[in-house]
């Protein structure tokens, strides 16, 4: 079971999880991330870009590849494009396994990968003008924690 | 007999969201119709080429036919 | 915010992570963690039994460590004792953070540290009778990952 | 003057969930008064006893007086 899908206008983080949870009723253990907006001091919004012909394929690849790589019943990303508001929902994550380990590992790769390997650009809305959000080094190495991975399977 | 320029992220600050261009249009005449800031960006190699939504592997080797589109990509955005 | 709780008849799981994303309106990401009795052949009932004097406690407790060592906005850890059908769900844990990694560390510790270092013992019931549920050794590898941890901190 | 004790977990099915026992007790007196198959498992190492809701470091230092609760804890079951 995969569901992967891109959103121009808002989600309910609350459904999709229970509507997953009914897609993989088998699944013992089900890992879920909800990401929101950050209600940070002076942003006012948050605009999310994509190129919709790498963007979705790009998603789907990945999801395919966790679905490869773990043991899932099941898997769903949805994110958000467009202009959001701090508060609204901007991913939801969730992954259905007999085993914890493997959805939580899931989950976690998935993150990682959309954070800095997919084709989303971001910028925020302060009092003065848009502001481009760049690339973070974190984000790096949380991306190569799963190439050793890879390396030592 | 056009070629179609999206400027993704930041690029689009510098070049605006989307250009047309003569076709054939190939990594040369990309870059001679580009403002200076957004050239030097897209030289960099940092930015990706996709073409008709393909990456290309070696941007320099561009050759993008009448109603073709390209898309520039800066490095995305972190967490 | 912290809230933890032994539930003795069943709980929902959607209306627990509704509830715990309204607690945490800053948290910037929540990860979650359902499990269900799993939908086993010849598995008709599973039975929690615990020990209230220790059990409470030790999951208070689990929840301090766990908002002591990361950067928490909020953890949730509802886990339900008594006799349930498969498909029921059993435990519920969520943390809400700034930073995903934090959330997904504090759910991953507190799932590791509840199904082998908390004090519940489980029973199946199948065709033949009552079977009691053995500890496992993969728990007490998940464990001693923390530990390992702890000790480079 | 009896003490509570309670049997967790499969001591259950080999001492049933409680009985009482005179007090005051002592690990010796305790011991005396199970089953022989409930006895061999609380002897062990992997059993823990807690009284009056604290875990004992040294259960055989067991010293419990009239109204006291043991708790016999096997091993918590896995994932």
């Amino acid at each position: 079971m995969k569901d992967v899908r891109l959103f121009d206008t808002g989600f309910s983080a609350g459904e999709g999880l229970a509507r997953f949870a009914q897609a993989v009723p088998d699944a013992g253990g089900i890992v879920s991330f909800v990401g929101k907006v950050r209600a940070e001091q002076d942003v006012k919004a948050l605009e999310l870009s994509h190129y919709e012909p790498l963007t979705l394929p790009g998603m789907e690849a990945l999801a395919d590849r966790a679905l490869e790589r773990w043991a899932l019943d099941g898997l769903m990303i949805w994110h958000r494009v467009g202009i959001m508001q701090p508060g609204a929902p901007i991913v939801l994550v969730s992954a259905g396994a007999r085993h914890r380990r493997d959805a939580f590992e899931a989950v976690d790769f998935a993150m990682d990968h959309l954070k800095s390997d997919a084709w989303f650009w971001k910028r925020e809305r302060r009092s003065d003008g848009w502001h481009w959000i760049e690339p973070r080094g974190q984000d790096h190495n949380d991306l190569s924690r799963w190439d050793i991975l890879t390396e030592q399977d | 007999m056009s070629v179609r320029v999206l400027f993704l992220g930041k690029l689009s600050d510098l070049a605006g969201a989307e250009r047309d261009m003569d076709a054939p249009l190939d990594w040369a005449g990309l870059l001679e119709n580009l403002p200076a800031g957004a050239k030097a960006l897209v030289e960099g190699e940092k930015v990706r080429l996709a073409l008709n939504g393909t990456l290309l592997a070696d941007k320099t080797a561009l050759q993008a036919e009448d109603g073709s589109e390209i898309a520039l990509l800066p490095p995305v955005s972190g967490g």
